[in-house]
């Protein structure tokens, strides 16, 4: 255990469920204490659940395509509820198709997303930079 | 009024049909049953989704299907349009939006506008009932082949009846495979009855000389499912579906990689559908069976995913399967364009015409296989008509509470979520721990033995990491995963 | 000196040997022939292609290997790189130029000339024998994996010896596979004397250490050759290497596109080539098997040929050949880019992979096919054998002028050119007229059946235009010709 | 029995055969006389062949690659030898890779091809062409 918490789920009307079971495995594996607030979550049941639990980071994932929609204004949100400096990253297929991912980078960052993957991307690049970000030794 | 599996009466029917249409505007439409019934009558009999399967079936022909859906209806219709004409596809889709399949119709509306707006399609599927009959019909009316709807919607009453409505003579789903790999929280009391209603809708239309086919969603969550599962729950849905007097039934099964295991998985479905329905005292029903090109993750690499593509349809081929639902290049990605959509097509068509006079011949292997996995499925069967009194609504619901249905990374919490697979040395898909799937000793020892067989030679314990490594196996090119790579 | 099957003698082959030198000016670089052992027995033997062979036989792995060639050292250098690291290959070919294989070295100067000046390969194949062994041998140096010559030359001693002289430790061809389907008036006398020279070549190096592959070509025109006949090409090339003292032999097969005739056909070729083998007395030969991917005209569209490339693959996964000879993407239009080479071997890769630990089982069809072929392949050389009156090289003669072997759409004049051959109901190919291919009144009578069978189904005669629609049907995206489209 | 000669034949070191078999077979049911050069033909091949029947038309097939060097001087080899308004077609894979179809019709009406086929046109095509530039009524 490293002693920082993160929430995991998936957001919006998504219920791709193996990504988010891995994630929750692999998160376990590197020591996070996992909040995983699952499929179909909407921003407040990520919020929440950071807010309860006084999470260090969120890890969104949306595989559907509909990620851009569904994460207007999260970051707001976030801000509003106090957790201003909270690590947010997104990955999955977060567009709806293949898109140029230097552009749906810059979108997402846009909405205040710490960092920001491309499809396929495996969860282990994710927990690595959170490790960075998090100033977490191993 | 408790939930059991009978036929809904015409007076319930119409009782709860009046509720469903509110539920969004565009059910208004529709409240005059009789004209949608006359309109559905007037689409030509060449565009009827039911009988092309059967003279498919009849002919030993296979045909393909894409998948495909976006936001507005004139990029549908092209895009349509274009898989009719340069796909060569033989069916055609309508995939429905995640909203819709929430039932979150104010959400499609938002998607809708920004999708105008932003000139690309903001949802990820079609909003068939925002776009109500007037979109359907439209659309229905611009093309050549028969259309189906297929969604994931647990509670689907109003789509159903705004797409039977316009002339679409297939949906997918079912109450089990639209509900566990679909939803987080939906009860299977409720999804069982509100697929008895797309049921009982589509037998109605039969029953008035439109021939509706009605195709349970194979693959559930497309990940390591063991067939006898996906089969056993096919089966149930099948019978489920029989009983609300549908008449034209597709059986799916989503490839699992083991060439020999999905021809099996594919016979046995067969043989046991027929056998069940018959049992129970259905004789004139038309089955059909399709084949779902792998579902789990996809290579990124184009060629490669080309090469999964194609690997699929050989074994369609050789199994000899009504239809095959057709995966793209892109799938890795994200909603294909059009000509990538195309390009799966295209290579699936090449695949089955090659083959098109080919088939699998019986081994002592295939035989093998088709008798294990038949067992298994009998195995779960009992148990459901057993803890369901005889009643096979109730017994689903049993089944799943102990654990003898069971969906391997589903999203329900109303799955027992307790068996484990992990695929043998061979590439088959095995119960590593079947939870409570009530197989004989038999049967539990023959999975374990495939997959000790398979420890000893990657010389390492049978063990979760197993099932871990084969989730990124086909997207890292290879079908069965290794506890390294160098 | 009379033509004969045995091995020559070392003084015949250092006087041949000199001749050869001069047929060009960069022979003369080679005329040491200890240093050219001495700088082939210094290349690493991970890069030795005979031994790789061995090794994915021993372990049943398939490889994959390209076809590639371009004018110029430096640009087959980077194509050969980006092949071995983008497109996964296990084994590298250079395939030569077409002036090169008609021995015609100043055109080959002219081409370099030409591709330097206009930036883009004008030759369609790497001319080796104007390279050089500096040019040969910087190639070989620059690359990870074992590399063969793949040609189609009827003269290739100068060539041959160019390139073992370089570490290129494979070549392909042989006195027949080499002369029919690739020349037009070089008699066989001539081929067989100038292979028997490749072949003690290659057997020298052999001797010294260093092993060489040897591989006759198999799909001969590509072009609906029945099986038997070409296995009985194969078999007849594995001897006459032998003879030579050739140790690593690779069989041959051009898929025809009935799976399970494919798979009977390299079942036949390797149980009949080590039985052939042992008869004879080679009792220590390292025998292993290629299948070329669909040789015949292909699809335009990429898609398609994506469908027919992977096709393909499964039926070699399924046989469990040793390597695979891989198309691309491109093939109906022309050499491929390095991108389109690498495509059609991922694609290659993925189905290989995705079936690794899978293989075909015997099904009473299966055991049936290979009884046939092997029978069909008996017939032709024990009147081989008997027109040889005992001597093979002599039988081989004599056998094509009485159309005992004969190669059907093969541009050479030494072919008799009288069996014709056309697919079955099932796609497998046939003889609808043996010439006079000795086959047995009951397999001529089993040819006639199948064909006739197919004849009834499609309404029609047997006959020659059976025949040209199958040439067309593959590249028009089926197996089976048609008498007409709607 | 149209009345009209046609010599065909494959074009400098190509050894494709199956192609001219059809062709012949097909201009053959099509009425033509044909005098088939074979493979492996050299230009004087095919123009010797045009002399001697006084052949009307000339239809080269280059699938190898090298059509763009072997066709080099056709034409003008056809004036000396006096065959001025010999029609001239060239057909097959005619150029190395794929390339722009445009551009490689433009290089060989250069070189004084009459028509030029781009991979996999039929040879029923050129049937019909031919029939065009040659007057011949069905
Ligand atoms: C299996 C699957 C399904 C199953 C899901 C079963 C289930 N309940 O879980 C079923 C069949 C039910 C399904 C349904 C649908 N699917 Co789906 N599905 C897939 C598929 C093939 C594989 C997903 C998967 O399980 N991968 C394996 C896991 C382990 O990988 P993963 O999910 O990508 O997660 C890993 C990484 O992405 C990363 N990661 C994920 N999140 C995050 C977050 C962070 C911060 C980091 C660092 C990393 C990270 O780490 C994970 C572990 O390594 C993908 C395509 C693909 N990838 O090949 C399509 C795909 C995701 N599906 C898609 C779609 C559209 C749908 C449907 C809407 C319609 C349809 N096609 O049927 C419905 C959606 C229903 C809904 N409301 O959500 C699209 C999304 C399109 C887009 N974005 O443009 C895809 C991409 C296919 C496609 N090309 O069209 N699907
Ligand atoms: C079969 C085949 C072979 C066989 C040939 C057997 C034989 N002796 O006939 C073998 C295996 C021996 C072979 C060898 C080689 N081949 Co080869 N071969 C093919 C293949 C697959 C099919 C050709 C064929 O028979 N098609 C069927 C016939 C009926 O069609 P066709 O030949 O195209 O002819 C029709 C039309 O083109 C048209 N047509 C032809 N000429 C004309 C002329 C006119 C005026 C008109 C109107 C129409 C017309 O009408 C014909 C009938 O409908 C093609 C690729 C393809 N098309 O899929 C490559 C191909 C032609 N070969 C190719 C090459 C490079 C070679 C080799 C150099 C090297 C190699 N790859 O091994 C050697 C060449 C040896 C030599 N010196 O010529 C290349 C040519 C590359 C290019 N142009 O850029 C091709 C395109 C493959 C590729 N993509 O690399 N080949």
């Amino acid at each position: 255990m490293n002693g920082k918490t993160v929430v995991i789920g998936v957001i919006g009307s998504d219920v791709h469920a193996v990504g988010n079971k891995i994630i929750d495995y692999a998160l376990t594996h590197a020591g996070f204490k996992v909040v995983n607030v699952g499929v179909l979550s909407s921003q407040e049941d990520f919020i929440n659940a950071a807010i309860e639990t006084n999470a260090d980071a969120i890890m969104v994932s949306s595989l559907y395509g509909h990620g851009e929609i569904d994460c207007q204004g999260f970051r707001d949100k976030c801000n509003e509820s106090g957790l201003d400096n909270l690590i947010l990253y997104i990955g999955g297929n977060i567009v709806v198709g293949k898109q140029d991912f230097v552009e749906v980078e810059a979108r997402f960052k846009n909405l205040g997303f710490n960092r920001v993957y491309a499809p396929g991307v495996k969860i282990e690049a994710g927990i690595e930079d959170l490790k960075k970000d998090l100033n977490i030794k191993e | 009024m408790e939930l059991k599996n009978q036929k809904i009466t015409m007076d319930d029917f119409i009782n709860v049909r009046k509720e469903v249409l509110k539920t969004w505007q565009t059910g208004a439409q529709i409240a005059d049953f009789d004209k949608c019934i006359e309109y559905a009558s007037s689409v030509p009999k060449n565009k009827n989704f039911a009988l092309k399967l059967k003279s498919a079936k009849m002919n030993h022909i296979v045909l393909i299907q894409p998948r495909a859906g976006v936001a507005l209806v004139e990029d549908q219709i092209q895009l349509l349009q274009y898989l009719e004409t340069e796909g060569e596809a033989d069916l055609l889709p309508v995939t429905i939006d995640s909203y819709t399949r929430q039932n979150r119709y104010e959400n499609c509306s938002l998607g809708i506008q920004e999708s105008l707006r932003l000139c690309r399609s903001m949802l990820n599927g079609f909003p068939a009932v925002n776009h109500g009959i007037a979109g359907c019909r439209k659309l229905q009316e611009s093309l050549t082949m028969p259309l189906q709807a297929r969604h994931g919607t647990p509670d689907a009453r109003l789509l159903s009846e705004i797409i039977h409505a316009s002339g679409w003579t297939s949906n997918e789903g079912g109450g089990i495979s639209y509900n566990i790999p679909y939803s987080k929280d939906v009860s299977l009391e409720k999804t069982i009855r509100d697929w008895q209603y797309c049921d009982r809708l589509a037998a109605i239309y039969e029953e008035n000389g439109i021939p509706i086919n009605r195709e349970p969603f194979g693959p559930l969550t497309g990940t390591l499912v063991p067939p006898s599962m996906s089969n056993a729950i096919a089966i149930i849905e099948a019978l489920l579906a029989a009983t609300q007097g549908v008449k034209h039934i597709t059986v799916g099964y989503g490839q699992c990689g083991n060439q020999i295991q999905d021809i099996a998985a594919i016979k046995a479905l067969e043989l046991q559908t027929d056998e069940y329905l018959h049992h129970y005292g259905f004789l004139n029903i038309v089955t059909t069976t399709v084949f779902h090109q792998w579902m789990g993750g996809f290579p990124k690499d184009e060629a490669k995913a080309y090469g999964a593509i194609a690997n699929a349809s050989v074994t369609a081929a050789l199994a000899k399967v009504t239809k095959v639902i057709v995966k793209t290049p892109h799938e890795a990605f994200g909603i294909p364009t059009k000509e990538a959509n195309a390009n799966g097509l295209k290579c699936t068509k090449m695949v089955i015409n090659l083959m098109e006079d080919q088939r699998a011949y019986m081994s002592k292997k295939l035989q093998e296989q088709v008798e294990i996995i038949k067992a298994e499925t009998k195995c779960i069967l009992d148990a459901v008509f057993e803890v369901g009194k005889g009643d096979l609504a109730i017994g689903v619901i049993e089944a799943f509470k102990r654990g003898i249905l069971d969906v391997p990374f589903a999203p329900s919490i109303h799955t027992a979520n307790k068996i484990l697979p992990a695929r043998d040395n061979y590439g088959a898909v095995r119960y590593l721990d079947a939870g409570n799937v009530p197989l004989s000793e038999e049967l539990l020892n023959y999975n374990r033995f495939m997959l000790e067989k398979r420890a000893k030679l990657q010389k390492r314990e049978v063990s979760f990491q197993m099932t871990v490594d084969d989730i990124f196996a086909v997207s890292e090119g290879r079908l069965v995963g290794r506890p390294e790579r160098k």
